[in-house]
């Protein structure tokens, strides 16, 4: 007989409220006139953003349970990475809706369908449209990137998956300047995302023929008992993990990473790197730590080699860029690896290491994207290196504070980026994974030397170029000082949130 | 030996296609045959056929948004199925579940209309 | 003891003092004398501390102890020894001399260049106190590697025409060092009792480490030094740093900054490694002995006399480092008023060569001749200096140099005698140097135009020669300071010195 | 019935999805070759279903075919836009983007 | 921390999965050959009533229109078809120089054979006595009888649109995708509309729908349902008014226009019996399907509703829709493809969905499963 699942609404409140507040905005996208629905959108998402971490600090926080038929576990972990997700992207969301003057968002294509130089795309441009379904788009992405973690159910996990990536996909192809490139961008994401989401989904499906049940703790009962099928469990998991390890953009799985952040808008480019890193290590987090913790031995050496290849091969190939979205995109591969330091530790530490380096690696990584999309050449974005040569005269605040943001990036101590390499390579080496530090610290000095080739062009190259630094509005300016402000507290005292990812660092088996 | 209950149906298949297979040989082998190029050119109303047929030209992108349109309703409709089956089993939560799935499914379809992409022009 | 947080005040005030004059409006006209105030300030302060502390106490004193990251074991702990509390004076004595000499590098031109250089000038000073003063070995990193910062910016952003590679150089080689140090923290971490105040240096002095462990621990700490001290063969990033960062800079680090080289491997490597420590002896004592012919040779072959000054320098850290390693009372305490003593030296030279630099806008030696009689002041001064460096009897240096050989000789006559060639070695590079500048005849052109010395330049030079002279002839009170704090050093290494007659047999550990 | 046999077969569909991903250049036809892998996940979850005797796989399938379709939908979607701007439908001319 | 969900892991796992899929009539007592001797018996029944239906159509509306209609071939001209059959086999077969040539022979195939797959499925009577065998006047039955009908419909689907394509020309291309957009377009409605008979029924399987239908016919409590079928079952088989994949004023033939001889007979077949396959599951799931009419139904407890008295009340059902097919081909003109997607996209659907939930709401408030308490429930 079938019997009603209970649900807990209290635990998943914010959930609730960030998928309430998509779908609010898919139907005011459909009624408000084109002239309201950029200020509109921006105040209802931004309010569900913040009604959501509200819940999520008032109430969620007090019912932590496994709910949902076993297939969501609202636990320390999940709160963490549920908060951090969305005070990552209430900043990412101010940084997309910068105006700079106009009155559209200034990093969207006036009208997705338009064919790029078309009779239409101008029509669109003199109408002043917009493409503010990114709104609800965004919101719905990050009720995904909330859920991921949170599953406890691989079918949950792959579902939430793909909810968070749909948006993403479709984000990513929708910026307003060099539209061929954003396209193809959304295009390559889409078809290696959706090529690594059947991975994924196939290694669950093994799991299930394993188990007899997606359910992590299912699995975790399954491991270590002879159930007949037991040829299936690894290579389950290493599809399972192929999956996620693309999603974060870990060696080697990682090819689709510059090449999206490259053509995607920038703020999006920001918001995917934070927030999609911060969910899929979470659901890592939960999928390694809780589901297949007894297998341990088998899956450590792999997740291991993993992330030194992709801190080696991040940093060097990090090393021959020129462009900084690209940089940027390389150094997140590298950055994959450094988490996955912090994730192969296991135990709490390394749990708990993770949060905190993905907190640190989200607040300045939109930011940083932030600052790129300010920075102008001829109208479209300079992302070349030698464009923003000498900009330190020119804009000494913009160049100080992405400086201080590189600086972050490179893990130079009183940065939050210090503080996060030294709790993963402590995890690491506190349980003997002491070589994977040693690459990590290598591979840190590796990429310090592009970031600081970088500050090099800033302060001291020459200044003879028509790069322009457009004036932010207040959205970035909140961006870009929060995202600072938590990376310099974060380097200076980061107890209290040490002290939070510690605590939260109990799964709920 | 037990009833496979599909066995029949590809019993029925096997006549079908044997039927339609036969008289398409039947008509191809009895039917006459004299050979004109003309007449095996694309057929445009007696005008001279244009280069690009098929693949060159554009399809309007109507088609395209329906075809899309119409994967999301079926899989409603696929949801939609069992739930009616077993109605009766299913109690007052699935009863909620379904009605909520049924209105986050017509929210997007509110959307697609309002903005005008149900137009025919 | 006091209550009063002297170091922490010591700290504070010129790293508040940078980032006031960051707040300054821009074009802030008495950039120059506000910074010079808040280095007066602090040295008074650090006058006034220095008479809290009681010498002849080779225990640390001024203990401060706050919990910074309990999560990692780090304490914000403060506390100097005769060591540190020299080489704290050291600092905040050529910091105002420094900011004097640097009157004019920077011109007041209406932008932010002046109260940059200047805010670097105290936030390094900050820097150079806090990497003293602290006794947690965590801190003692955050310092260590957060001093690149200022540096790097002040040689990038201020000095010669190839200064950005000169920054980047500088930067990679000690990043690297610093990160490979970083897992070495980490390591002793682990190895070490642990609990929320691990990284606290009492906690880890006096740990049964042993075996490879240890070893690579102490490699880890050592290899950072010898690339800041800096040691042949990891120097050749000084050369180029020194010659294109300004004289003040590079006096700061030359002068002050490589002896967190020297003063690290003092308190870090011989106290918390002493078996590896004894283990690396004599390839330590090899490089050294190395350094200091090497470091001289090259010197006397070099054109550009900022280079000159610089293999001066690497020649007399070979000294410093010979006699830490040698691990006699002597030996130590000579490299230790050694570490003072290069200070004032080395600062003067660089200030001085400056001077002439500024007038005839070249560094080539060649370029110079017959100054003696267009600049009789500061060629004279430049003399003294001279003197100084090569330790003449009745210089600073000489007490200590002699010192060095003596102690060494005691347990390594071999080195002992090789290193005093140097000597000879470091008359003639100082004494060629000088006549090349100094004698010939005079440059008519040039004296027509060229001033000497200005009183400006004279407040610069008159506190260095009167503490050549005061530690020339009576470098009692300084030893004094620093002699019970070697012997606490040596205790926890287990070394006694050898007795004169007896064949040299002092390990006992 | 030996149901292993399936999953061989759900196995095989799934790698030549995999190499159709891999190796085939024309947009709409890797498109597909995901399509085959994710259908392929979805014989293997009735056959474990049957092979378990409970229903989870079933139930987990119908779940997928969801997704299978949200993807293709916004997959179209993708394609069409580039396939609009370019008149083209092959990966290697989506090539604005190298190393 | 507080436990919350009092879920039992396997509650799932305790649902039993039948293990062989039991049909809900009862085939226990068919041997194979019996169903095969059945396939044959509805696939000529099939024929048959084609070549019926396109002779009865002609005369049909040549009556509406005051003409005789065909009268030359046999008595009152019912040989017609077979002789226009015939006629079509000895045509020409012709195959364009831009034609996918495995395509195009293979689109009509599907669509030939695929369109009597459907009407396996569909009861025609109660159980009878064949051969010594007790055995249903179906051919089979499964849960998912009525998925099967669509599922067919679907794949059926691309035999016109593979038509259109693989033809190489530009009015076949059109026709195609019209024909695909329209039967898509209508299958969504279509497909909501049977959720309220399976809310009522319990199932999909159509022996089960049919025995559900013992007191009442669902044409009445579901009457919105019925009229959506009737709209959406006209537009599904691309019959006038909605034939618009063909539309002779604007496109040629259509999907066909490239086709002759038996390939076009093919696709002049495949429509016929989707015509009657999609009147057959009218009957079924909303006529009581071989069930007899009410007066009759009544008669000494259901006798005429038994044996092979089935066929006979199903042919009579399923040919009056047929007749509605004439009738409306007969009297309405073609609408436009606007107005056609229109009505489908912002008429039919938007209302199917209140419609269901309609359904679903008066249902749950049935008192027999009482969702809303077990008093009964002020409407209804």
């Amino acid at each position: 007989m079938f019997q009603a699942p209970q649900i807990d609404y209290l635990a998943i409140l914010p959930l609730i409220i960030v998928f309430g507040g998509g779908l609010i905005g898919c139907l005011l996208e459909g009624f408000l006139r084109r002239e309201q629905r950029v200020s509109t959108q921006l105040w209802l998402s931004v309010a569900t953003l913040v009604a959501a971490l509200v819940a999520l600090v008032w109430v969620a926080r007090d019912n932590m349970g496994i709910t949902a038929a076993g297939s969501v576990t609202i636990d320390g972990p999940t709160l963490m990475i549920q908060g951090l997700i969305l005070s990552l992207s209430i900043i990412g969301l101010l940084a997309m809706s910068e105006r700079l003057g106009g009155s559209t968002p200034d990093a969207f294509t006036q009208a997705g369908v338009s064919v790029p130089g078309s009779f239409e795309e101008r029509e669109a441009v003199r109408l002043g449209g917009t493409t503010t379904e990114v709104y609800p788009l965004t919101l719905l992405a990050v009720g995904g990137m909330m859920l991921f973690p949170a599953a406890n159910d691989l079918l949950l996990m792959f579902i939430a998956l793909e909810i968070l990536s749909l948006p993403l996909y479709v984000l990513s192809g929708l910026a307003r300047r060099r539209r061929l490139l954003s396209q193809e961008a959304s295009l390559k994401y889409f078809l290696l995302g959706a090529f690594s989401s059947a991975f994924f989904l196939f290694g669950a499906v093994l799991l299930y023929g394993y188990a007899g049940s997606m359910r992590l703790d299912v699995i975790a009962d399954a491991i270590g008992t002879e159930t007949g099928m037991d040829g299936l469990l690894i290579p389950g998991m290493l599809l399972l993990a192929t999956g996620l390890l693309f999603k974060v953009g870990a060696v080697p799985f990682h090819n689709w990473t510059p090449d999206v952040y490259q053509g995607a808008p920038t703020p999006v480019t920001g918001f995917m790197a934070a927030c999609t890193k911060v969910a899929a290590f979470g659901a890592m987090l939960r999928l390694f730590y809780v589901g297949l913790e007894a297998a341990r031995l088998d899956w450590q050496p792999v997740l291991a080699v993993v992330a030194a290849a992709s801190m080696i091969v991040g940093a060097v190939l990090t090393i021959v860029q020129t462009d900084l979205k690209r940089i940027l995109a390389y150094s997140s591969i590298a950055h994959a690896g450094f988490i996955l330091t912090g994730l192969v530790a296991l135990e709490q530490v390394g749990a708990s290491s993770t949060m905190f380096y993905l907190a640190a690696y989200g607040f300045m990584t939109i930011p940083a994207f932030a600052l790129i999309a300010l920075v102008r050449s001829a109208g479209s974005e300079a992302t070349h290196i030698s464009q923003w040569s000498g900009l330190g005269r020119r804009a000494p605040w913009l160049a100080a504070a992405f400086s201080f943001l590189l600086l972050a990036f490179a893990g130079i101590p009183l940065t939050s980026g210090f503080t996060g390499k030294f709790a993963v390579f402590a995890a690491a080496v506190a349980n003997d994974y002491a070589w994977l530090a040693v690459i990590g610290v290598l591979a840190s000095a590796v990429t310090a030397y592009i970031y600081f080739k970088v500050i090099v062009t800033f302060y001291f190259g020459d200044t003879s170029n028509d790069t322009v630094v457009v004036t932010p509005s207040a959205l970035t300016t909140f961006a870009v000082v929060t995202g600072v402000l938590v990376t310099l507290g974060l380097g200076i005292v980061p107890a209290p949130v040490l002290d939070l990812a510690a605590s939260a660092a109990q799964f709920l088996r | 030996m037990d009833y496979h209950p599909y066995l029949p149906l590809l019993f029925f298949f096997a006549l079908g296609l044997l039927f339609a297979g036969g008289s398409m040989g039947a008509g191809a082998v009895i039917g006459q045959k004299s050979y004109n190029r003309a007449k095996s050119e694309a057929y445009e109303c007696g005008i001279q056929p244009t280069p690009q047929a098929a693949e060159g030209g554009r399809i309007p992108i109507k088609f395209y948004l329906t075809a899309m349109l119409f994967i999301i309703f079926d899989v409603e409709v696929l949801f939609l199925y069992p739930f009616a089956v077993a109605f009766d089993q299913v109690g007052l939560f699935s009863l909620l579940a379904m009605l909520l799935f049924l209105f986050v499914v017509s929210v997007p379809f509110v959307y697609e209309w309002s903005r005008g992409g149900l137009e025919w022009d | 003891m006091t209550d009063v947080p002297w170091l922490t005040i010591l700290l504070a005030v010129p790293a508040l003092g940078a980032l006031a004059l960051v707040l300054m409006p821009r074009g802030f006209a008495k950039a120059r004398e506000f910074a010079l105030g808040v280095s007066l300030v602090t040295l008074v302060l650090a006058v006034v501390a220095a008479l809290q502390f009681s010498v002849g106490g080779g225990e640390l004193q001024l203990v401060e102890e706050y919990s910074w990251i309990p999560q990692f074991g780090v304490t914000f702990a403060l506390g100097i020894d005769g060591i540190a509390l020299s080489m704290i004076l050291l600092s905040v004595i050529l910091v105002p001399i420094c900011l004097i000499a640097a009157w004019d590098d920077v011109p007041a031109d209406g932008t932010r260049r002046l109260q940059g250089y200047v805010a670097w000038m105290l936030l390094l000073e900050a820097m150079m106190i806090g990497v003293f003063a602290a006794t947690d070995v965590f801190l003692f990193y955050v310092f260590f590697e957060a001093m690149l910062v200022p540096v790097y910016f002040l040689i990038g952003q201020y000095g010669g025409p190839d200064r950005a590679r000169a920054a980047t150089k500088f930067l990679l080689y000690s990043l690297l060092g610093g990160l490979i140090m970083l897992v070495a923290v980490i390591g002793l971490y682990t190895v070490g009792p642990g609990g929320t105040d691990g990284f606290l240096l009492s906690n880890l002095t006096g740990l049964e480490i042993g075996g490879v462990t240890e070893k690579l621990l102490f490699l880890g700490f050592f290899i950072a030094f010898a690339i800041k001290a800096p040691m042949f063969p990891v120097h050749t990033w000084l050369p180029h740093a020194a010659t294109e960062a300004r004289p003040a800079t590079a006096v700061l680090l030359v002068g002050v900054l490589d002896k967190v080289g020297t003063f690290g491997m003092l308190r870090f490597c011989l106290q918390m490694f002493p078996e590896a420590s004894q283990w690396a002896t004599p390839v330590v004592i090899v490089l050294a002995v190395t350094s200091i012919i090497y470091g001289a040779l090259l010197a006397i072959g070099q054109t550009d006399m900022m280079r000159l000054i610089a293999f001066t320098s690497i020649s007399h850290f070979g000294f410093i480092v010979l006699g830490i390693f040698a691990m006699t009372t002597v030996s130590q305490t000579g490299s230790t008023l050694y570490m003072v003593n290069h200070g004032f030296t080395t600062a003067a030279l660089f200030l001085i060569a400056g001077m002439l630099i500024a007038r005839r806008g070249s560094r080539t030696i060649a370029d110079y001749g017959g100054w003696q009689r267009v600049t009789p002041l500061i060629v004279g001064t430049l003399l003294i200096s001279g003197l100084s460096a090569l330790a003449l009897p009745g210089l600073n240096a000489f007490v200590s140099e002699f010192l060095v050989i003596v102690g060494t000789f005691q347990r390594y006559p071999a080195a002992a005698i090789i290193g005093a060639t140097g000597v000879i070695l470091a008359a003639l590079y100082i004494l060629l140097w000088w006549q090349k500048i100094a004698t010939g005849p005079k440059p008519e052109e040039i004296a027509r135009t060229t001033r000497d010395m200005t009183t400006r330049e004279k407040f610069v030079v008159a506190p260095l020669i009167a503490a050549f002279l005061f530690l020339g002839f009576y470098p009692k009170p300084v030893i004094d300071l620093l002699e019970p704090a070697v012997t606490t050093t040596l205790q926890h290494v287990g070394v006694t010195d050898p007795a004169p007659a007896v064949s040299a047999e002092g390990s006992e550990g | 019935m030996d149901l292993s046999a399936y999953i061989y077969l759900s196995t095989v569909l799934f790698t030549i999805g995999a190499l159709v991903v891999l190796l085939r250049r024309n947009t709409i036809i890797v498109f597909m070759g995901v399509e085959l892998m994710l259908n392929a996940c979805n014989l293997s979850l009735i056959t474990f279903a049957r092979m378990h005797g409970n229903l989870d796989g079933q139930v987990y399938a119908l779940f997928v075919m969801v997704v299978a379709a949200a993807e293709v939908v916004v997959g179209l979607a993708i394609i069409m836009s580039i396939y609009r701007a370019r008149r083209s439908a092959s990966v290697d001319d989506a090539n604005l983007l190298k190393l | 921390v507080t436990e919350l969900a009092a879920y039992s892991p396997t509650a799932l796992a305790a649902v039993p999965v039948p293990l062989s899929d039991l049909p809900v009539a009862d085939f226990s007592d068919t041997p194979w050959w019996l169903s095969l001797i059945k396939a044959v018996g509805i696939f000529v029944y099939l024929l048959l009533s084609v070549l019926v239906v396109i002779w009865f159509e002609r005369r049909l509306i040549g009556r509406m229109q005051q003409r005789p209609g065909p009268n030359r071939f046999g008595p009152i001209g019912i040989l017609q078809t077979l002789a226009d059959g015939l006629k079509l086999i000895m045509k020409e077969d012709v195959t364009p120089t831009n034609a996918d040539k495995v395509m195009f022979v293979l689109a009509p195939l599907m669509v030939g054979s695929l369109a009597f797959v459907s009407f396996g499925i569909i009861p025609m009577g109660g159980e009878v006595s064949m051969f010594g065998h007790t055995t249903p006047l179906q051919l089979t039955d499964t849960p998912v009888a009525t998925l099967l009908v669509l599922a067919v419909a679907g794949v059926a689907a691309y035999g016109f649109v593979l038509a259109g394509w693989s033809s190489g020309s530009t009015y076949p291309l059109l026709g195609g995708l019209r024909s695909t957009a329209q039967v898509i377009s209508y299958e969504i409605a279509m497909g909501l509309s049977l959720v309220a008979v399976f809310l009522y029924a319990g199932s999909m399987s159509t022996s089960q729908i049919v025995a559900a239908q013992d007191r009442w016919w669902f044409a009445f409590p579901l009457f919105f349902s019925f009229v959506v079928y009737v709209i959406t079952m006209v537009g599904e088989t691309n019959r006038l008014p909605f034939d618009l994949a063909e539309g002779e004023g604007e496109l040629g033939g259509g999907f066909h226009t490239e086709y002759s001889s038996m390939k076009f007979g093919m696709f002049f077949l495949g429509e016929y019996i989707n015509m009657f396959t999609v009147a057959g599951l009218a009957t079924t799931l909303f006529l009581g399907g071989y069930h007899a009419p009410w007066p009759i139904g009544a008669i000494n407890d259901g006798m005429f509703s038994e044996g092979w008295w089935g066929i006979l009340w199903f042919t009579l059902k399923m040919w009056s829709f047929i007749f509605f097919y004439v009738w409306l081909r007969g009297s309405l003109p073609r609408v436009r493809y606007d107005q056609f997607m229109k009505l489908g996209w912002k008429v039919l659907i938007p209302l199917s969905l209140v419609w269901v939930v309609a359904v679903i709401l008066m249902r749950a408030a049935d008192p027999s499963i009482g969702y809303f308490g077990s008093g009964r429930w002020p409407v209804i």
